[in-house]
């Protein structure tokens, strides 16, 4: 289960300026094209009917159906189906307008008009309204409701900052200038629902499928919302969600034909998959990664030699091979591989074993001190990667305990973060939630606790500039000092592997997330 | 000829899973109306030979060869539904031990339903029949009766209930397999007059087998006499009795402890000076739980006297004895012993006091500890005298063992590989071993076969003449007579009588001591 | 009498064969780590790589070689479970002992802690207490020991009762030996047989409930090599690999049925030699 | 019911309940020692300390330990376990459909073990040493040996996913009427059987060879009676009562081999529900599971006593005699 959702990593603090209006208008057009050329090519015709049955992992008795509070993938999944966003981001990680239809904003950028899509119909038959959105921009930035989308909000605007101006139009004052506003309303937990809407126990939304029942943590049951905007859409007579926590179990349940399709795979099977023709591998390179992190306010790690040296020891080949099965990317300490600012033109940092000696030595690393690290199977190759890495950092005489605890309780336990060293795994992102989720200064989620004035100094300078070259420039200035300096060992990219029977046809890999980003308007039973 | 003889064995073989013959070559026949007595010791073979004349033999044995025809058929070549035919109709069995012979969880009157529906009745007939049975061995016939639970009866109803049904579907062979031995003393009388009676008026040929001679006395008209799996002397009762043809007859009608009124006397008696007593027992009472089993009892034994404590089960004569010797310390009263008051619990009693008095148990194979040898568990005994040095404990070790005569070569064996009378030799010597003044042997023959409880009687004298006092807890009156120079009748945890064993057997004044003496079998 | 015991209990083929299952899985557990071809820790290829020359059961997960985790993974079940169950009877006979031979207030109070140890049910009561305390091998002993132990101190209770009313007993205690001598040599001796014919049972239990715990994640960390992780680590796999998941599964079946039917004969032939 | 039985059946009731409760304590105090604060578990490890503190409040978690035991005993002997920390829903309400589960597994297989457990057990007494009696001692004497998760997942393999007849993973949907889903109990019910038939088969054994062999058996066939009623009316009585108790031993260990067994098939019962509870720190749900099925534990010793009790014609008639 990745953190991307429980707990929500949040928390950014995007506020823009002036000249970040120019990005905003440019993102704008980006959305366009994106959604226009959207719709994939079909092979074979659509046929209609049939329930797809997905396994996926579930939170169990932290299951809900609010959308705002997300647990398991399961309850991320149903959102899906029933609610849609404002904008979203497609297979490629590109915005693109959902529902609504036109972003424009003043010339400061703080006061923004949203125009929504016309025609869309809640599942109950009312249309979808201006007084929707304000009504779930309201109840988010309500910290009482404790949705997930409140520290993403509540830093942009107050409550009473959004209002109607007519049923198809919102009207967002900001407190500052943003261009952001787009990409936040798009991001993961930032659903609409209908006015007044107060419980979730029959939710209501304008997605492709509409509630039908469910049983906590276990099973939910959806069908075709019959007045959805895309005309003959979806094909599926409705989406079965059931929880199935153990990876093997849903790899049993899959191919005994249990179910149609199951989100996280393991790599170790996707060779299995491939070589089955009744069942189909869906794999996507995302920048999703699974990595180590090295505390810097505990001993050893204080010493930024210690962290090079651990840099140096890990054989990421080997770590991709057998912690991936090869289904992956190599990493070079950088997370966010997506982003077109990624610093690819830093050298890849190699397996230099007696280099890394060096430092320790330099460094005055203590062998005889354990170092301990928490661990768990809470992503995929997680456990793998820290058991590999113990075993790569003997070869120097490193010794390295694993700490392992159960899945689900690993981010929320008792030594997250306490111990010299930890596991991580995270989503699909742009650097620049990435860097504001895990490395800014006294945020949660900076696992490390590391801090550089170079750092934030290069970040800060590359949100004031809007020349595309010259901001790209900053942020691989940024970047160095991460791959000189960084707490994090990001050793390798994942990639998104889920599986489903030759049948199901038409989930197309998202590098947001598995099983398509779980969008299955298109999706149809051959 | 074979027609008229309802029971005819024609060399009968009969041998266990190891190949070992456990019966060969039986031949006897049993005609109308006749009971024949097999006559062994345990081991003999005789109750093998007895089952197998229902057909049957017990799991780890088989029948090898012979015929077995029951008026006429042979029963052997019989298979399944025919045999069940025959077993329970033609052919019945009286077990040994009627407390476990009923199937626990069934009343007595469904398993005597069972039999009959079983071979042929129902209905009112087959009430009738049962109740008729039922009278016929001096029981009720009610409903109520019927309904009882084999474990709400007495050992002597239920065996009243399993003659009732061997003789109940008029068989024409009844098989009695030691029927009395499982059964106090006083009801063994009745029983076997039960039995006697029923015999004689029934036209059944009775095969009776027992260890007991002076109970064929009573009931067989022939006798043949079982060693080692053979039949080595067969013939009238008179004929067996009085003229033994056989060696091993002869040592076994020789080795029954008779009735002996003018035994005792014979021992010379410390005339004229008072003995001085050894132990003296003042108003003793015990009670298990809350229930008082001996009721004041008061006796003494003299300096190299043995005292016969004589009784039927449930007479307190061994809670009597395990009071004296601190096993049962749920008692009041007082022990005098040696000249001093002495404690009831063991563990407030002096370690000499322990020592100077023994108890020897009745059952040998629960007297040893099986993980020990012999030598070590003798040895043990000594050492608690003080004595450590290994070669002395060795040497005295080896002394007890002549002492009980057995032979050195038993020293480092364990109680499984020995006999019975072994065993209780050992338990003895271990007993002697700490140098006891007073041996209190609780039933120590009843377990033992007849010659080899003469063997251990006999010790028991020699140990007397050494100067032991002994107090000499039995049923068995005629052993006593052999024994024992004074006698303590008790009945239902008081004394009845007391005095000179030739005295008190010679006159008997009470009417329980009557009624013992003339339950004593007698071979004449 | 113990010779002939022990010539009884290997008296049947099958018992026989059990021996030598019992020693070969013994020396695999306890001499294994010697001969394998490569550390239990080494990646030496692609995870769940088929069986070759050089990869006698292939590689598993992480791509180690399994017949290397394999031949060090016996150990710790091995050890645990014996501990455990060596240490529940150390714990248990010296109570069981004291308690039926002497009765009073402190026979009272054990038998009221064993009938709660009784309602609780082995695999939660592990649970609760290994989630409580957090998993370590110390732990699991101690668990595993408490478990075994209310029903090893019953059995002996029962059993010494049973022999104290023997007349030996009663013999020695008449003849002034003292406790020691008499729990010693008449009750310890003679408890030891019936009792330690459960061993193997119990042997096997300490063995499944430790399998079960490592499945369960509550073991041994990794990256160690242990029978019951490498099952459950290994389970993803199975269909790809199924040999990785059944060498250890048949080496835990092979041992605790082995240990089973030696108990079982050696119990058999306790009842028969006492008859003889 | 007479006057003895009586005494001895409410000695045995009142002995259980005085169990119950002491096992109640000691499972309270275990939780209270669970790692990890279960406020903050339920809230995430970023939420804000005074909305920890809040949860703390709302469950009662900073009030002393005995005020808290008693409060949630209080709750549990009315039927009310509390609610659950990650959901705040009542307990009850997320067990109670898992707990029909688990009963319909568990008392599935005992009705399985039960006479299966009979007829093997006799069979093999009745042709002991010979093959029928190998053929049913070695594979129960395998089985016994293997863990629970060992034998699903051979099942697992074998059945769903080389011979594709039973489903591999026990999804089960409370939509649809259970007996619409019986197959998805086969697998889990083979399992827990797997682990428990071999030892009450072993048990019966052991017990009808002594039943076999005792002298009323040899009594009851020498009377001429048919084998089918000497094993009937006979055998089978005297066997069940030495049994019971070590059937009600098993029973107890399949309330505990549910929780292997439903992590194996991924079936929602009271056993995952547990394994999640620890988990998740959710601690009024584990008190509630943990309680559930120590009491079940102790009402099947308690049932299993009461029928040999029942079942012994010596107390059922206890006609004056003791």
């Amino acid at each position: 289960m990745s953190k991307d959702v429980y707990p929500p990593k949040v928390g950014s603090t995007l506020i823009g300026r002036r000249d970040v209006l120019k990005t905003g208008l440019l993102l704008g057009t980006g959305i366009m094209l994106a959604g226009a050329g959207l719709r994939p090519a079909l092979a074979d015709e659509p046929k209609r009917g049939g329930t797809l049955r997905v396994g996926l992992g579930a939170a169990g008795a932290k299951s809900s159906l609010n959308p705002f509070i997300s647990t398991g993938d399961m309850d991320f999944a149903v959102a899906q189906s029933i609610f849609d966003r404002l904008t979203d981001f497609d297979k490629d990680g590109k915005l693109y307008n959902k529902l609504a239809d036109d972003f424009t904003h003043n010339a400061e950028g703080n006061v923004w008009k949203i125009k929504l899509k016309k025609g869309v119909v809640w599942h109950d038959g009312a249309p979808f309204t201006a007084k929707d959105v304000v009504y779930t921009i309201q109840y988010i930035l309500n910290s009482d409701n404790k949705a997930d989308a409140y520290p993403n909000l509540a830093p942009l605007l107050e409550p009473k900052g959004v209002r109607a101006l007519d049923p198809n139009t919102v009207e967002v004052a900001l407190k500052q200038p943003y261009a952001l506003l787009p990409q936040v309303l798009g991001s993961k937990v930032m659903f609409l629902m209908k006015d007044g809407t107060t419980d979730f126990d029959k939710p209501i939304g304008t997605g492709p499928f509409k509630f039908v029942s469910w049983s906590r943590g276990q099973r939910v049951t959806l069908a075709r919302s019959d007045n959805y905007r895309k005309p003959g859409q979806p094909y599926l007579d409705g989406v079965e969600f059931i929880a199935i926590n153990d990876p093997t179990a849903r790899m049993n349940a899959l191919v005994a034909g249990q179910v149609d399709a199951v989100a996280q795979l393991d790599g170790s099977l996707a060779r299995l998959i491939e070589a089955n023709p009744a069942l189909t591998l869906l794999r996507s390179k995302s920048g999703a990664t699974t990595d180590q992190f090295m505390m810097t306010t505990l001993k050893p790690f204080t010493d930024v030699r210690v962290r090079q040296a651990f840099r140096l020891m890990i054989d990421r080949q080997q770590l991709l091979d057998n912690a991936l099965s090869g289904y992956g990317r190599i990493g070079n300490d950088l997370h966010c591989i997506t982003d077109p600012d990624y610093a690819s033109e830093l050298p890849q940092r190699a397996y230099d074993p007696d280099r890394a000696k060096a430092l320790l030595k330099q460094a005055g690393f203590d062998n005889s001190q354990a170092i301990t690290l928490y661990t768990s199977d809470a992503a995929p190759g997680m456990q793998a990667s820290a058991t590999l890495i113990a075993n790569q950092a003997k070869k120097i005489g490193v010794d390295i305990e694993l700490l392992v605890v159960p899945p689900d309780s690993y981010y929320s336990g008792p030594n997250f973060k306490k111990t010299q060293m930890g596991s991580s795994d995270w989503g699909q992102h742009t650097l620049e939630s990435q860097f504001g989720q895990g490395y800014a200064r006294g945020a949660y989620w900076n696992e490390p606790d590391w801090t550089s004035d170079e750092f934030d100094k290069w970040v800060s300078k590359a949100r004031t500039t809007f020349d595309g070259p010259k901001r790209r420039e900053y942020y691989v200035e940024a970047q160095k000092v991460l791959w000189n300096e960084g707490a994090y060992i990001i050793w390798g990219f994942r990639d998104l592997l889920d599986a489903s029977s030759a049948k199901v046809k038409n989930i197309v890999p998202s590098t947001q997330r598995n099983l398509g980003y779980y969008q299955f308007e298109n999706v149809y039973l051959a | 000829m074979t027609e008229a003889i309802p029971l005819v064995v024609h060399s009968l073989f009969m041998h266990d899973l190891n190949g070992r013959e456990i019966v060969s070559d039986v031949s006897l026949h049993v005609k109308r109306g006749e009971v024949l007595a097999i006559i062994g010791e345990s081991g003999s073979g005789k109750t093998s030979v007895a089952l197998s004349l229902l057909g049957f033999a017990r799991p780890g044995m088989r029948i090898s060869s012979g015929k077995i025809l029951i008026g006429g058929t042979d029963i052997l070549s019989l298979s399944g539904r025919q045999k069940r035919a025959f077993q329970g109709g033609k052919v019945s069995l009286v077990p040994q031990n009627p407390t476990t012979s009923f199937s626990p969880r069934m009343s007595v009157g469904k398993q005597m339903a069972e039999l009959l529906a079983a071979h042929g009745h129902s209905g009112t007939g087959m009430k009738q029949l049962m109740r008729d049975a039922l009278r016929s061995v001096d029981l009720p016939d009610d409903e109520k009766f019927l309904r009882r639970y084999p474990f709400e009866l007495s050992g002597g109803q239920l065996q009243r209930i399993a003659i009732a049904m061997a003789f109940i579907t008029s068989p024409q062979v009844i098989v009695m397999d030691e029927p009395t031995t499982g059964l106090d003393v006083s009801t063994q009388q009745t029983i076997l007059e039960l039995i006697a009676r029923l015999v004689k008026s029934s036209s059944a040929s009775v095969v009776y087998v027992t260890h007991d001679l002076a109970v064929v006395n009573v009931v067989a008209d022939r006798v043949a006499v079982m060693l080692s799996g053979r039949i080595v002397e067969q013939g009238s009762r008179k004929q067996v009795f009085v003229a033994p043809n056989d060696d091993y007859t002869r040592m076994l009608l020789d080795a029954i402890p008779r009735l002996v009124t003018d035994g005792p006397a014979a021992v010379p008696e410390a005339d004229g000076a008072k003995v001085q007593s050894v132990l003296e027992v003042k108003n003793l009472r015990a009670a298990h739980g809350h229930v008082e089993v001996v009721h004041g009892v008061s006796f003494s034994v003299g300096k190299g006297e043995c005292v016969g404590l004589v009784g039927g089960s449930g007479s307190g004569k061994t809670t009597t004895g395990r009071c004296v010797t601190g096993l049962h310390s749920n008692a009041s009263g007082s022990l005098l012993f040696q000249g001093h008051l002495m404690p009831f619990a063991v563990s407030s009693r002096s370690k000499t006091d322990l020592s100077a008095m023994q108890i020897v148990f009745q059952n040998p194979d629960r007297s040893l500890n099986p993980k020990e040898s012999v030598a070590q568990s003798i040895a043990r005994a000594v050492r608690l005298t003080g004595l450590a040095d290994r070669a002395k404990v060795g040497a005295e070790v080896r002394s007890l063992l002549d002492r009980v005569r057995l032979p050195q070569r038993v020293a480092d064996l364990y109680p499984a590989d020995l006999s019975g009378g072994e065993r209780q030799r050992v338990a003895v010597a271990r007993a002697l071993a700490v140098k006891p003044k007073l041996l209190v042997c609780d039933e120590i023959t009843s377990a033992l076969d007849v010659s080899v409880q003469a063997a251990v009687v006999e010790l028991l004298l020699d140990l007397k003449k050494d100067g032991l006092a002994m107090l000499f807890i039995t049923h068995n009156l005629p052993l006593v007579s052999e024994i024992a120079q004074s006698i303590i009748i008790m009945k239902d945890g008081s004394i009845v009588e007391a005095g000179r064993t030739n005295e008190v057997l010679r006159s008997p004044k009470h009417s329980y001591t009557r009624m013992l003496l003339e339950a004593a079998p007698r071979l004449d | 009498m113990r010779r002939s015991v022990l010539r009884l209990t290997l008296a049947k083929p099958a018992a026989r064969i059990a021996l030598v299952l019992v020693v070969i899985i013994v020396a695999l557990a306890s001499l294994g780590p010697f001969f394998s071809p490569y550390a239990f820790d080494e990646i030496v290829g692609a995870p769940f790589a088929p069986i070759n020359h050089e990869h006698w059961l292939g590689t598993d997960f992480l791509g180690r070689d399994t017949f290397s985790r394999f031949l060090y993974g016996g150990r710790t079940v091995l050890v645990v479970a014996l501990c455990s169950t060596v240490a529940a009877y150390v714990v248990a006979v010296p109570l069981g002992i004291y308690s039926g031979l002497r009765r009073g207030s402190l026979d009272i109070f054990l038998i009221a802690i064993s009938d709660v140890i009784y309602a609780l049910p082995p695999a939660i009561f592990l649970l609760v207490l290994l989630a409580s305390t957090g998993p370590s091998l110390p732990t699991v002993i101690i668990g595993i020991v408490i478990l075994h132990s209310p029903r090893i101190f019953r059995i002996v209770r029962l059993i010494t009762m049973d022999i104290s009313k023997n007349e030996y007993v009663e013999a020695a205690f008449a003849r002034g030996e003292s406790w020691a001598a008499i729990c010693f040599l008449d009750i310890l001796p003679n408890v030891l047989t019936p009792v330690l014919a459960d061993f193997g049972v119990r042997l096997c239990g300490s063995i499944i409930l430790y399998a079960s715990l490592s499945y369960l994640g509550l073991g041994l960390p990794p990256p160690a090599a242990d029978w019951g992780l490498m099952i459950s680590e290994n389970r993803i796999g199975i269909t790809i690999s199924p040999w990785i998941a059944i060498a250890p599964a048949l080496a835990i079946a092979a041992f605790s049925v082995a240990v089973n039917v030696l108990a079982d004969s050696f119990a058999r032939s306790v009842g028969r030699s006492k008859e003889i | 019911m007479n006057k003895p039985l009586l005494q001895l059946l409410l000695t045995r009731i009142a002995l259980a309940a005085v169990t119950l409760f002491a096992v109640s304590i000691v499972v309270f105090a275990a939780t209270l020692y669970l790692p990890g604060d279960p406020a903050r578990a339920a809230l995430g490890a970023k939420a804000d300390p005074s909305a920890v503190e809040a949860l703390r409040r709302e469950f009662g978690m900073d009030r002393p330990a005995v005020v808290q035991y008693a409060s949630w005993i209080g709750g549990a002997l009315t039927g009310d376990f509390g609610r659950s920390i990650p959901s705040g829903r009542p307990v009850w309400e997320a067990i109670g459909p898992r707990a029909i589960n688990t009963l319909i597994l568990t008392v599935t297989s005992l009705l399985f073990l039960i006479p299966l457990s009979f007829v093997l057990g006799i069979a093999a007494a009745i042709y002991k040493d010979r093959l029928a009696d190998h053929l049913i001692s070695v594979p129960t004497i395998v089985t016994v040996a293997l863990p629970e998760f060992v034998i699903g997942t051979i099942l697992i393999v074998l059945f769903a996913v080389y011979l594709r007849w039973l489903p591999p993973v026990s999804l089960i949907n409370d939509s649809l009427p259970l007996s619409s889903q019986s197959s998805l109990f086969i697998l889990p019910v083979l399992t827990l059987l797997g682990t428990t038939l071999a030892q009450v088969v072993r048990m019966v054994r052991a017990v009808a060879l002594e039943v076999l062999n005792a002298e009323y058996i040899y009594m009851v066939r020498l009377r001429g009676i048919s084998p089918a009623r000497v094993l009937i009316r006979h055998v089978l009585p005297n066997t069940i009562t030495p049994t019971i108790q070590t059937i009600a031993l098993n029973a107890a260990w399949l309330a505990g081999g549910v929780v292997v067994t439903e992590s194996v098939f991924q079936l929602p019962g009271i056993g995952s529900a547990l394994s999640e509870a620890v988990i998740n720190r959710d601690i009024p749900t584990v008190l509630a599971i943990t309680l559930i099925i120590t009491a079940t534990y102790v009402l099947i010793n308690l049932v299993s006593e009461a029928l040999i009790l029942l079942l012994n014609p010596r107390l059922r008639v206890a006609r004056g005699t003791t």
